[in-house]
């Protein structure tokens, strides 16, 4: 009932995966952001954000993507998001996330994305 | 021809907490009103978004301020109000919602208002000074 | 040394379909209030029976009548007030909730009140004739 | 969101088992009574009620076992009671269920007590 929010990390090489675990909102939006922010102070900066068990997200979740991905990419490194359930997802993309962020399918596929050529800047 | 009107409304202390309870009002609402689940999770978005603006911006996180919703529904409509107490503001005057200038000014906000506008069929906002605010949406039931 | 106090409020028709919502506000307060989970499941079951009670004693099934709950906290005592425009009636004057005769008459009900007194630290009920009657219960907090 | 309640029924031999599923509260239990008396009008009155999957009752829910238990035990029959999660199990116990009706753990010793003896009247 209260909406609970977890996130959960993990790495493969030098990436950082992040998994959300329920509903990002106003609330929740402060410990994604030091999720993140933990990782940035680390030194890592190649972040996968794996949205799978993500039940919910307002603007104040996706603020914590916005605020971030500037100095992320000037560090050499990308937020790619990944696994969203279609509800999640349709937030994403009426908001135009799609063209600033890569936004994939599966967790495995993003980690590999970090494999290719850099992403084009914003 | 007007039909029976359905009228809720819900009080809750101005603090994000209480977002999760008022999603759960509002799709509440929703469902008796007869939105499919996907415009109920459209429904459920807006007013989140609403309300965070409240407590954020109107109430300053000040949790002794209330956050009200009223809700009301006939056959053709379903009206939401948000009412807060705080100093109001001219929507009219927002910058445009780019995401990639926000993003680009390393800004985490500046979306909910076009979020609003994206999911409801109409969005008002009604300033009395030093009273109260009332934002208003509505959506076309079919 | 009054703590500070926090208020919700909840108004719904009054039709069992508003149960669950109910359910789910007093939930949302208990735990704020910082009941464990076994004192909210026991908050959430007495105030659905004063609601229901609301509903069919007080309301008799109109649904253009409006239930309400208030709800307050502060470190010491969780609140609830159910309001009702119903004739009253005087609970001092129920018969003992006693199962076996319930059970033996055939009765599908008669436990209502009963369980709010089980589940809680205080009930009362407070009737203004022809206007507002309200019960009160109470739960202490550690 | 909106506290959904079910009832499906099966049948071992003469035992007509129901199982609930959900929330029983005053908007639901019209849907229980109405099995109960399905069962009663096809003149089936050896009754287990498998309330494994409850996850609510109020007065409302426990007003149907008490309305219809005279009349099944007159007819020779009974309602079984099995698989009460705690929370649920609590609210029978506390209004004194258990003196008057078979409270069970599982739903077989449900069904094997019906070869049993008949069950006291109340
Ligand atoms: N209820 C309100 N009271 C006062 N100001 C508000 C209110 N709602 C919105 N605003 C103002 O409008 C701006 C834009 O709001 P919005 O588009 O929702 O984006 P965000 O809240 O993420 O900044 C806010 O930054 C704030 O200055
Ligand atoms: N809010 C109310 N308004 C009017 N009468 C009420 C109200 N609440 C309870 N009553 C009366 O008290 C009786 C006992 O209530 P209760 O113990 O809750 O059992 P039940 O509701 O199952 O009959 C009810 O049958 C009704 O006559």
């Amino acid at each position: 009932m209260p909406h609970p929010f977890t996130v959960t990390r993990s790495a493969e090489g030098d990436v950082s995966v992040l998994a959300l675990d329920g509903y990002l909102d106003a609330h929740t939006a402060p410990a994604f952001e030091e999720a993140i922010q933990a990782e940035l102070d680390a030194g890592r900066v190649r972040l996968v954000v794996d949205g799978g068990q993500l039940k919910y997200i307002s603007s104040a979740g996706l603020g914590v993507f916005m605020g971030f991905i500037e100095e992320v990419r000037e560090r050499g490194g990308d937020i790619k998001i990944c696994g969203l359930a279609p509800r999640v997802r349709q937030v994403f993309d009426i908001l135009g996330f799609p063209a600033i962020y890569d936004v994939m399918e599966s967790r495995e596929a993003a980690i590999r994305r970090f494999a290719g050529p850099p992403a084009a800047g914003v | 021809m007007g039909s029976l009107e359905r009228r809720f409304s819900l009080h809750v202390p101005s603090a994000t907490r209480n977002l999760a309870l008022i999603r759960e009002f509002v799709t509440s609402v929703g469902l008796q009103a007869g939105l499919g689940e996907d415009d109920v999770s459209k429904l459920e978005l807006a007013v989140d978004e609403a309300c965070t603006n409240v407590i954020e911006h109107a109430h300053h996180g000040d949790a002794t301020k209330d956050v009200v919703v009223r809700a009301t529904f006939d056959d053709h409509t379903l009206r939401i109000e948000v009412i807060d107490s705080g100093p109001g503001f001219d929507p009219a005057r927002l910058p445009e919602a780019d995401l990639a200038r926000l993003t680009h000014e390393r800004r985490s906000g500046g979306l909910g208002f076009h979020v609003m506008q994206l999911l409801m069929d109409e969005v008002s906002y009604e300033i009395v000074p030093g009273q109260t605010n009332r934002l208003r949406m509505t959506k076309k039931l079919r």
